[in-house]
């Protein structure tokens, strides 16, 4: 049987990580101190002394250079999952993201391809430096080729990160710090995947559909259970894979509430809120009882710690914009 | 001021053809010089007709090797069946070395995906073109990577330009390759130009092959246009990678003689003059009166051989006419290994623009 | 008076730049190959030979490197204008673009600033190479601090570029390559900037607001024209600046019109229609007749130069969309 | 194999403060020698304060200057006013020499923007802090271009560490200085560790300092742990600078005595042999020792100096104590010069969602 135990984000994927190394040879992790230090949030730990330095390899410290090389692992075949080290360091390695990464597979029609992973820390709330709480997953969102999958809980974190690692494609898989040791949970560790390209649906309701991912999820939770204290019954979907979007479960949760707000710690405008907005009211533009409201960080650059709590979607904003999503007549 | 260091350069020819000194031994193979001088000029045929069927419209922008043919083609018969080629876009010459329909070819350069895709048995690893200045080498970093990790017996050669060695991609891979000590070889077409920069404004090391000293590997200069000597060093320094003694970095000295594509006219930036001085010194006339020397090679010869390649040619360029359309949904078939469920709208989208594309109806 | 006369788009740039070269000695360009050569597309033509290589200035082939150094000039106070030579490679400079050109004036609560303006060719069409073609100004316009604004024709590509010059922000300047030369206008070189953050009506209706910009604002006038004759009158709005969105304008003519398309070439999801289409869901609920509908590129990569053109919204795909947003009843 | 070069290196005192040759000229001045003694101490006093206000959560993350102070001093002090500084974040030592007050440092690592704001007016011009590796590089060409264009006598001077050198942006920044002959002085701070990573890992070039050849600059080395060797061969390279001679790269080898940051356990990666093996080369004993030996410091200076600075240090931290708390508003009110109007709504919402935190209701 497989072994079960309670633990928390940062060591569910850690988990999957030792698992994956385990079950296949051509899985390899690279990055800035994923080695012998385990990494900076210890997402890596043990996995330098367990496979040694020729699967852990700890890089010069260039970003662009990480990215590529991955790339051109997959392409030989392996499969790398690289470590950017915050989210807010990804940006080096964009060009290899837009321009290598999402195309190999379609440059060649199909003769190479490119099996890697990029995880990275994503957003706010741990009051870290600058640079240390981004959260611009509609920038790699945006990209064709693509996918970009944010775990919102421990389990959920093992099964998608196994699921990205076996993932023929390039995926971006962001890891929200502020979740990495808050939450605690039991995860078996039984080598599963979860599916990628699914919400999921984390509590079912029939008032309202609350769409949200990744950390911003403890809030959205939390704000369900204070509008059923006052009668109002939501609906909560976990995006959890925003490319490629899983629109049939939001459609399908939508059609039934007929109302919707969107949660999200990024900026709000082009942000991942508006596309999902943008899909909901051109599919069910007649079944919508309330236009579909959006809850999100600002169009600010993220403050520096002091500041950096007023940024993040709280609960009330989620309930005052649900309460007046409710208002709409039917 | 900066420090004066002497960079080994290596030269076999001077342009006359005549050896400045003792040649290596392998030249002793007339097979291998033949061949050399045949490929060479395979290059430059086909390159001729790139450049024709451009202005006709029948391929898109296109990127001339004219003068730089003895580097890929020293550097694409130096790598073995196994190693893999990491290609920037002037490299025709290596790709055809490397058994690359120019069929193939051509299908790229007429804007069709599938030029990247049919590749030979030999580059069926290779990447395809890589666009992107620099990017290419960190793609090698991870190739050789690869062969590393799984230790076997192979090595990466990645190409790029003069203009190239000044972006982060390639100094941050000359580094990796130098502290992991990966099987990799590292090539600079230094061709005087990129676009209208001249390589004078693009660095002021004295030599490129200056930018190894940054990484603690070894690099060295070779004369561009004396494919004796480009393959003499190449072949060195593939060897080396594969004994394991790490990365190498060789600077290819030659010139551009030709626009930088099709787009470019560089009689805006650059003097006749130069130009004229240029071709003095250009790779296939060395070699054929190094091989007049030698008794090798006669004008009979020689018309048979351009003869011979011309119906070659044309004949590439016949198979490349009758290659079918595309398919019109591949835009989707091949971004994904699965393409999503959400997707299929979108591609019957593309189906049906393509479509009245196709029928010649409005907008 | 000020001279005027007929030209493209990409001399009326040019015009714009000798201009603000000549009325501001701060005002200085960098790039590659935009010295003697005068840019690859001769935007920058003549500035070398006027302005001296001091305050023209070919550089190395480093993008991240163009980008910084422009960051760094503009700390000091100069207009840097940096040529990217397409927009296919800007990625290597994002990170200055997300990490400092947008943050460095609130990063240091107003004491430096960075007064920098990117141009680069924008939008596929031209039958060039691979990466030439792109269209990913949804990844820009998300970055707060920034703005991006794309003209569509020499009269606005002349004023606006002299407004993104002297603008005390960082602009993103997207120049649409397939209308450089494909449409001539009267361009009064009178050095009077357009304004930013405004979106342009091009044609005025009352049925229904089509909403695009930049190249595809062509293949939208046309089908305004085509709708027009089976008596559907177009409103046909320029959005010009993206980023900050003149969302007024937009929620004007939409709330006179009660139906909208968007047209992009950009790829659909997460691009910049969503955000558009969500803000009119929101603010213009109870008015819309019929949901805002999407006519854009797709989301797979721009093919290459074959099969690049069935990339692009056509006529015939907005003409459908419109008339479907016409047959939902009011 | 690579050829191997001989970068210089400087270094005036040993560990024992003695010299090791003749000394330069100015070391007669007493006066700067006590400024710098003063100065190196400041930091460290300061660093531990730093260190304790976080670990008692009074700032955030903080990024030690233990054993590194001889950079930062020497650094700050060869600077003239006009000049420039282009820093990273482990420039303590150079931001307090460049006269900025220590409660702005300490604003700023308690996570609040207006401690960039509020510089001296020395640094008037300087950069902020730089937190993503080596971008600053970039910066530092561009304002070392605009003295250049404008024809000002100024440098622009800008530091990283030993990690940041394998980073794109610091080579492409090199390259450019050496094309441009820029006045610009690149120092590395070679503290031997990029958090984990340890030097050799880095990259295989015998010295950081070998990256100045890849751009045809002078590049030396210098102990960083001698403050007279370092202020030296700074000044030098700033003066050369600015006499228009062209950018320098100057590696410190130093050794970070502290954690990467409060938020590292250096522990976990490297030896305590090794640490205590480094604690016999910190710069500060090695001044005091040679300030000895030259009659110009005793016991009683030391203790009246260390009261001093315990003194200025505490009076700075209670500044920092009082500072009136941010208006919430700001990150709206520095976006832009001025705010779009479609911002005011969000601007709005922000001052709620503040205003909530402040009054501790719910979420
Ligand atoms: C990242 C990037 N920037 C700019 C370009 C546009 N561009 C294409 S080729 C070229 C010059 C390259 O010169 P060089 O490296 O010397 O190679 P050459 O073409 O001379 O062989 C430029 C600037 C590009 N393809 N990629
Ligand atoms: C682009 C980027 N990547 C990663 C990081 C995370 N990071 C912060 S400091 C650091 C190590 C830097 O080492 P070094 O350059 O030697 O400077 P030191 O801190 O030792 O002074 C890393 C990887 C970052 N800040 N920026
Ligand atoms: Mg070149
Ligand atoms: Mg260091």
């Amino acid at each position: 049987m497989a072994e079960q135990s309670t633990i928390c984000m940062v060591e569910a994927i850690n988990l999957a990580l030792h698992r994956a190394m385990a079950d296949d040879p051509d899985v390899v992790v690279l990055g800035e101190d994923v080695g012998p230090n385990g990494g900076v949030f210890r997402a890596t730990l043990g996995l330098h002394e367990r496979f040694g330095f020729r699967r852990v390899m700890d890089t010069p410290l260039a970003e662009a250079l990480i990215t590529g090389t991955a790339v051109g692992m997959a392409a030989q075949g392996l499969k790398p999952v690289a470590e950017i080290q915050f989210m807010g360091f990804i940006y080096p390695g964009m060009e290899h993201l837009v321009s290598h990464a999402s195309r190999l597979r379609s440059r060649t029609r199909g003769r190479l391809s490119c099996p890697m992973v990029i995880r990275t820390p994503h957003g706010a709330g741990i009051h870290a430096p600058e640079h240390h709480g981004e959260s611009t997953e509609a920038l790699l969102a945006h990209v064709p080729g693509l996918r970009v999958v944010i775990p919102s809980s421990p389990r959920r974190a093992y099964g998608l990160l196994l699921a990205a690692i076996a993932d023929p494609d390039p995926v971006i898989f962001l890891e929200p710090s502020r979740l990495y040791r808050s939450v605690r949970q039991t995860v078996e560790d039984d080598g599963q995947p979860l599916p990628l390209d699914t919400c999921f649906t984390l509590r079912e309701g029939s008032d309202l559909t609350l769409v949200s991912w990744g950390a911003a999820l403890k809030e959205t939770l939390e704000a369900a259970g204070r509008l059923a204290e006052q009668g109002i019954d939501c609906e909560v979907i976990d995006v959890a894979t925003l490319k490629p979007l899983d629109t049939q479960t939001l459609l399908a949760s939508v059609s039934k509430t007929r109302r919707c707000v969107i949660v999200h710690e990024a900026a709000r405008s082009y942000g991942p809120g508006a596309e999902i907005a943008a899909i909901l009211q051109e599919q069910l533009f007649h079944e919508l009882h309330a236009p579909v409201q959006r809850v999100t960080g600002f169009d600010c650059v993220i403050p520096y710690a002091r500041q950096e709590m007023a940024y993040l979607p709280d609960v009330d904003s989620i309930c005052q914009a649900a309460l007046r999503t409710m208002e709409e007549a039917p | 001021m900066p420090l004066s260091v002497q960079i080994p350069f290596t030269r076999y020819l001077d342009d006359q053809g005549q050896p400045l000194g003792e040649l290596p031994g392998w030249v002793d193979d007339p097979e291998l010089l033949l061949h050399l001088y045949r490929q060479m000029n395979l290059v430059r045929v086909f390159d001729q007709k790139c450049i024709a069927l451009q202005r006709t419209g029948q391929i898109g922008t296109y990127a001339s090797t004219l003068g730089q043919e003895a580097i890929g083609t020293a550097l694409g018969r130096a790598m073995t069946d196994t190693d893999v080629l990491i290609p920037y876009y002037r490299d025709t010459a290596t790709q055809l070395q490397r058994g690359m329909k120019m069929e193939d070819i051509l299908l790229y350069w007429g804007g069709d995906e599938r030029g990247s895709a049919r590749s030979s048995s030999v580059a069926a690893e290779d990447f395809p073109i890589c666009v992107p200045i620099a990017t290419q080498a960190t793609h090698a970093c991870g190739v050789a990577s690869a062969f590393r990790i799984r230790q076997q017996p192979r090595v990466a050669v990645t190409t790029c330009g003069d203009g190239a060695t000044s972006k982060g991609d390639f100094m941050e891979s000359l580094n990796l390759a130098g502290v992991w000590q990966l099987p990799l070889v590292f090539i600079i077409n230094n061709n005087q130009w990129a676009i209208s920069v001249p390589r004078s404004l693009q660095s002021a090391a004295p030599t490129l092959a200056h930018k190894a000293l940054s990484a603690g590997i070894p690099g060295e200069q070779v004369d561009g246009n004396d494919v004796l000597a480009v393959y003499d060093r190449v072949h060195a320094a593939i060897e080396r990678a594969r004994a394991g003694k790490g990365p190498t970095l060789l600077e290819c000295v030659t010139y551009r003689l030709g626009d930088h594509t099709t787009s470019d006219d560089a009689s805006r930036y650059r003097s006749a003059e130069e130009l004229t001085e240029a071709w003095k010194h250009e790779p296939i006339g060395r070699l054929q009166r190094f091989l007049h020397q030698q008794g090798l090679w006669n004008e009979q010869r020689e018309q048979a051989l351009q003869q011979q390649l011309g119906e070659q040619v044309n004949a590439a360029v016949d198979a490349f006419r009758e290659v079918a359309e595309a398919d019109p949904a591949a835009p989707f078939e091949h971004l994904y290994q699965q393409l999503p469920d959400s997707y299929r709208q979108q591609r019957d989208e593309l189906l049906a623009r393509a479509a009245r594309l196709a029928g010649g109806e409005h907008g």
